[in-house]
């Protein structure tokens, strides 16, 4: 690799960094909703500031939105944080993977429309 | 109908030839098509004699006078035989070989009386035309004729004519109406646009007339006087036998009905309705009919039939009491009958007018397949096919039938007289 | 943005014309209103509604227009160009035109239109642009606006039942006339006048009595050599031909047409020949029959270039010599676009003919002769219209004749007179034939 | 947001769906039985072998000679047309609204290649629009209806393409897309988008009348 061309990429890097930090987002807080079964992602995965999120929608319990179902009712005790939502939630072989998105639609897009807050279109979660 | 008596005619059973026409080649180097005498006892043709030079063999025997040309040979329902011939140009109407006196520069369309003695033809001398009923002229003359029509008892005559000169491409005149009827030669007082099917009642007195008063308004006139309702179209008039009333097909908005004196007669209408007729006691009125597009077929007093045909319905007739209706119908290009609604179940090439007996019962027609003829009477053919037939005949009592045909192999080319009993056919 | 509808044309006040001008002056608005609205009311449907809803304004049928290509893509010349001019206006305005109007939509719809359906081929959605132009002749017919000649020779046809004026008398005079002619060539030939039973009915268009008697011996010596048995009327109905279709009348058309057919049925024959004439067979095939409710031909009729390919296929007809001068091919609209018989004429064409050169557009993408309609019976006056309406046909006809073509065949009245005009005007040096005048050069006659 | 949101992508979807389906099965029957009324041609000549000939030599692109003789033309709108039915019915973000909404779903195109075909549709209406203003024959038949038409077709797509590539007010840009598309079903059976519908029984008439009984080809 050439000189310039490391400088270049030294720069670009220190001013992304700078960026990010002055953005005020806290480095650990901001992550992504992933989920490893979504092998091919469709649009961007969408950017969630989980605490954040949680401050502002005055969420304290972990299953109000990590819950856990037990034959078809939640238990209300449990909690499911540490799993991936399409491990309870799986995609029936020869599905497509719209079952999975509508899912995770339902979670956040249904919640915020049930409270009228929060963002409901596509390209307000799906960021370019 | 006051026919000619044909009671007089040969009814005795049996086969008779009549002449053997392959002889007329020995005779003749040129042959036309033969026609019968409706008793079946002559039969004529229009043969060369010589150069430029026409005769008519009648049996074997040719006319003793000849002519430069000849033409139209029709039989009156007397037997009497009429042509159309020509003498150094001139030219006239002979009857069984001898012609009218008077001579003109063309005629044509002869037409008979029922009875036969009246014989009308159009002629045309020095451009003007006029119709001539047995070798007398109408002494007024038009600058043309058409629709040549006669009565039932061929003593009055009727035509279309121009009453008015009109310059070929003065589309306005024409508009206006230069045209009337004559009848023996007066014509209507009113002039028309145009004047087409005329009808004469049935006492000869009266002529009604489909008439077109502008380029858009049809109706009927009666001796002159217009129904006073207009149509989009109208077909040929009739008379009613009964009271004298006329009838006439229809068009209002897009669809036909018939309607009596200008006021609406049946109460149903019909994608077509044309060549109704009455019957012989006027109570009953049948016409062609198309129930919807495309499917045909014969409606009584307004009723069809539930028989219909795709290609076309014609030649519809009345039984002599009125009571029953037949008819010629072809579906894909084959022709059957049917009668009081129900199809013969043969079909054929081509099929000729339906004839009924005079006691009514029977129906019988030509039929033609496979280029040979035969007689079928009520669906059951003969059994021998012909190479040139005519329309059979019932006898007054119904019981026999006058078959008329050159018979082909192996008696190939001899015209024969056949009077049958209708049941050895029917069974 | 939009262009007016309506631009006074000065090309229809250039033309005199008797039958519109005062057909134009007894009009009023009102008439105009009712009469339209009561026509489209009565007569109008589905067909109409949909045709001009569907139409997207796309301008592809534009180069289907032998006017549009020879007024040099002229937009007003395109077929939609046309129904915007006309129909379109008429349904905006709901009827409320003025006489002037219906001038220009009568010099439209009657004389920049051949209603030969080219077009119909190169929209989409094949909308029927002939039949729209149809509407429109037939509100100018019941206005009272028709070109004169036209509406001679439809008066014609309603007092006589022919299209020339023809008396029944001189009809039934011209065939003893021709047959007389004809006997001087073959001593035994004869045209069978009412001969019932006979096979075939052989009609023609009353322009053959009166202007090409000619054609009448001919089809007499091909019928006569070819044995067929065949006959003609002595009565109306002998005429085929029908131009109340064009003007609009078609009260007149159908009672044209019902006697024709009634004429055969008369004669008991087993279907109609015709002689070479593209409108005629249009109006008994699949217009005027119509129009009387009878789904198909009541008789079948039989073109005379179907009749020719049977006669050459079965061998009735045997070529003494081939024709020897290299010919091209008309393709008539209403019996290529109205019954397919481009490939039974070519195989007539090939059987008669040493060399046959393609002119191109060929078959079914032929370009239209300019004079069928009824345009060329709208008059004289109208003669330089056609003519230059009609350039690309100069240009067709020249590119086939730089390939050698020397001859053209048509098998039509109309694409006679068209072609005969072009040939002429533009100076073009090429014969001009029907397929029966070869098939009488080169046959073998009997004595 | 959400009460606008959910209004348009809600019950406006709901009319439009109605006024789409009913509005064009309203112009289908009541076309139907006038043509039984007043055309009975239609129903007498109409033949599905010759009718279907006909509509498929031209719905192949160029399978017509006229198809052939203007090739840019026939691309684009061979284009154009399937890429505006496919593209709505096709589309992932569509059809996780059916999938959220109604359980259903089925084969979706990627995001990028709508991306693309969009581009497309958008550079097709362009097209069709300087085809209206520069072709004199396409012009002189144009009103203002043409260009309206026009719009209202290439909007959903460029709200659609301007939505998803986030550029300024993309949120309010997301609510237009969803109002045009709607527009659009719904003015399928009042304007003459109604060629869409028309088309197989325009095309299948022309194609029968000239196939069964004129024994020609109409393409």
């Amino acid at each position: 690799m050439e000189k310039r061309t490391l400088i270049i990429y030294t720069v670009i890097t220190l001013i992304g960094f700078i960026f990010a930090v002055m953005s005020g987002y806290s480095q650990e807080d901001v992550t992504n909703v992933e989920d490893s079964a979504f092998e091919k992602k469709m649009r961007p995965a969408v950017p969630f500031l989980h605490d954040k999120h949680n401050e502002t929608a005055g969420i304290d319990e972990c299953n109000t939105c990590h819950h856990v179902y037990e034959d078809g009712k939640e238990n209300e005790d449990d909690s499911s944080e540490e799993q991936e939502c399409s491990e309870c939630h799986t995609i029936n072989k020869g599905d497509n993977s719209m079952a999975l998105v509508k899912i995770y639609h339902l979670q956040c897009k249904g919640c915020h429309q049930k409270k009228k807050a929060g963002p409901i279109m596509c390209s307000e979660c799906h960021p370019r | 109908m006051a026919m000619h008596n044909f009671s007089t005619w040969d009814w005795e059973t049996g086969k008779k030839l009549v002449v053997d026409t392959t002889k007329w080649k020995d005779m003749f180097n040129w042959i036309e098509e033969p026609y019968a005498s409706p008793d079946g006892e002559r039969i004529a043709v229009v043969v060369k004699t010589g150069d430029m030079e026409f005769s008519v063999c009648e049996n074997n025997t040719p006319w003793q006078n000849t002519f430069d040309k000849i033409w139209y040979l029709k039989f009156g329902s007397d037997n009497r035989l009429t042509a159309l011939v020509s003498d150094m140009g001139a030219w006239t109407v002979a009857v069984d070989g001898v012609a009218w006196e008077n001579t003109f520069d063309f005629v044509w369309n002869t037409k008979f009386g029922a009875d036969g003695k009246n014989i009308t033809v159009a002629a045309q001398k020095d451009m003007e035309y006029f119709a001539v009923t047995n070798d007398i002229p109408w002494e007024t003359r038009f600058s043309d004729l058409s629709n040549l029509t006669i009565s039932h008892d061929g003593k009055r005559v009727a035509g279309v004519v121009p009453t008015v000169m009109i310059k070929q491409g003065d589309i306005f005149k024409f508009q206006e109406g230069c045209y009337s009827a004559v009848v023996n030669g007066k014509p209507w007082d009113a002039n028309f646009v145009n004047l087409w099917g005329l009808a004469f009642s049935h006492d000869s007195e009266h002529v009604a007339a489909e008439v077109r008063t502008s380029l858009y308004d049809y109706t009927i006139a009666v001796d002159g006087v217009l129904w006073d309702k207009v149509y989009s179209s109208v077909w040929m008039p009739q008379f009613s036998p009964a009271n004298g009333s006329v009838t006439a097909p229809v068009r209002i908005a897009g669809k036909w009905t018939l309607a009596q004196d200008g006021k609406l007669f049946w109460d149903r209408s019909f994608d077509q309705l044309w060549h109704h007729m009455y019957s012989t006691d006027g109570k009953k009125i049948a016409a062609i009919v198309a129930t919807k597009y495309g499917r045909w077929t014969i409606a009584v007093n307004g009723i069809p039939w539930s028989l219909t045909f795709g290609d076309l319905v014609t030649d519809a007739v009345f039984s002599p009491d009125g009571n029953r209706i037949a008819c010629i119908g072809k579906e894909d290009g084959k022709w059957t009958i049917a009668v009081d609604g129900r199809a013969w179940g043969e079909k054929y090439d081509m099929v000729w007018q339906p004839v009924f007996s005079p006691d009514s019962r029977k129906v019988a027609a030509k039929v033609e397949r496979n280029g040979q003829y035969t007689t079928v009477i009520d669906g059951k053919p003969l059994k021998k096919s012909y190479k040139a037939l005519w329309n059979p005949v019932f006898s007054p009592d119904s019981k026999k039938i006058l078959i008329k045909g050159i018979e082909g192999d192996p008696d190939g080319g001899k015209y024969f007289r056949l009077v049958l009993p209708v049941n050895d056919i029917t069974g | 943005m939009a262009e007016p509808a309506i631009k006074r044309s000065d090309e229809s006040s250039k033309i005199v014309d008797e039958g519109i001008d005062k057909g134009i002056a007894r009009l009023t608005p009102e008439k105009i209103e009712q009469v339209i609205n009561k026509v489209l009311a009565a007569e109008t449907g589905a067909r109409l509604k949909t045709y001009v809803e569907t139409c997207v304004h796309c301008g592809l049928c534009s180069e289907a227009c032998h006017y549009y290509l020879s007024h040099d893509n002229d937009p007003k010349f395109s077929p939609a160009g046309k129904v915007k001019q006309t129909i379109w206006e008429i349904l905006k305005r709901k009827g409320k035109v003025d006489p002037e109007f219906i001038r220009d939509a009568s010099r439209i719809a009657s004389t920049e239109c051949n209603l030969c359906r080219r077009c119909a081929m190169y929209c989409p959605f094949g909308i029927d642009i002939a039949y729209l132009m149809s509407v429109v002749r037939r509100l100018c017919h019941m206005l009272g606006v028709t070109q004169l000649y036209i509406q001679d020779t439809a008066h014609s046809h309603s007092a006589t039942l022919n299209q020339m004026w023809v008396k029944e008398d001189e009809w039934i005079d011209t065939l003893f006339w021709q047959e007389e002619e004809a006997q001087d060539e073959i001593s035994s030939l004869r045209i069978p006048i009412e001969k019932e039973g006979s096979e075939i009915f052989y009609s023609v268009i009353a322009p053959e009595p009166k202007f090409r008697a000619q054609l009448i011996y001919q089809a007499a010596v091909i019928m006569n050599a070819a044995g067929v048995d065949f006959t003609m009327p002595a009565t109306p109905g002998w005429d085929n031909s029908d131009q109340c279709m064009f003007t609009g009348d078609y009260e007149m058309m159908g009672r044209l047409k019902k006697v024709h057919f009634e004429t055969a049925m008369r004669l008991k024959v087993k279907r109609i020949v015709m002689g070479e004439c593209g409108h005629a067979f249009r109006s008994v095939y699949d217009v005027g029959n119509r129009w009387l409710a009878w789904k198909m031909p009541p008789i079948p009729v039989t073109h005379a270039v179907e009749f020719y390919y049977e006669l050459l296929k079965q061998g009735k007809i045997k070529i003494a010599k081939k024709y020897d001068k290299p010919v091209t091919f008309q393709d008539p609209c209403n019996i290529i676009r109205g019954k397919g018989l481009h490939e039974k004429a070519r195989y007539v064409v090939d059987a008669l003919c040493e060399e046959f050169i393609e002119m191109h557009p060929n078959r079914e993408h032929n370009y239209c002769c300019c004079a069928g309609g009824g345009v060329i019976n709208t008059g004289p006056q109208y003669k330089m219209k056609r003519i230059k309406g009609n350039r690309i046909k100069a240009e067709q006809l020249f590119a086939t004749k730089t390939r050698g073509a020397k001859v053209i065949i048509a098998p039509c009245h109309n694409c006679h007179g068209g072609i005969e005009d072009i040939l002429h005007h533009y100076g073009l040096d090429m014969e001009l034939h029907f397929l029966g005048d070869i098939i009488y050069k080169v046959m073998e006659k009997p004595v | 947001m959400h009460d606008i949101y959910n209004f348009v992508s809600g019950p406006l979807v709901w009319v439009s769906f109605v006024i789409f389906f009913g509005g064009s099965l309203y112009r289908l029957i009541s076309m139907a039985v006038l043509a039984r009324k007043k055309d009975v041609f239609v129903y007498e000549y109409m033949s599905l072998k010759f009718g279907l000939r006909s509509i498929l030599h031209w719905i192949i692109p160029f399978g017509t000679v006229k198809w052939r003789k203007n090739p840019l033309f026939t691309i684009v709108t061979f284009t154009f047309h399937v890429c505006i039915i496919f593209i709505p019915i096709f589309l992932s973000a569509h059809i996780i609204l059916w999938k959220e909404s109604w359980d259903i779903s089925w084969w979706y195109i990627s995001d990028t290649t709508v991306d693309i075909l969009a581009v497309v549709v958008i550079a097709s209406c362009i097209f069709f629009l300087v085809r209206r203003i520069v072709l004199p024959e396409v012009k002189y038949l144009t009103s203002v209806s043409d260009y309206v038409i026009l719009a209202i077709v290439a909007a959903p797509f460029i709200t659609g393409f301007w939505t998803y590539h986030q550029w300024a007010g993309f949120r309010v840009m997301g609510i237009i897309h969803i109002i045009a598309g709607e527009i659009m079903l719904a003015s399928i059976p009042f304007t003459r988008l109604i060629h869409m519908i028309f088309f197989p029984f325009t095309r299948g008439y022309m194609g029968s009348e000239f196939g069964a009984i004129r024994h020609a080809k109409d393409w």
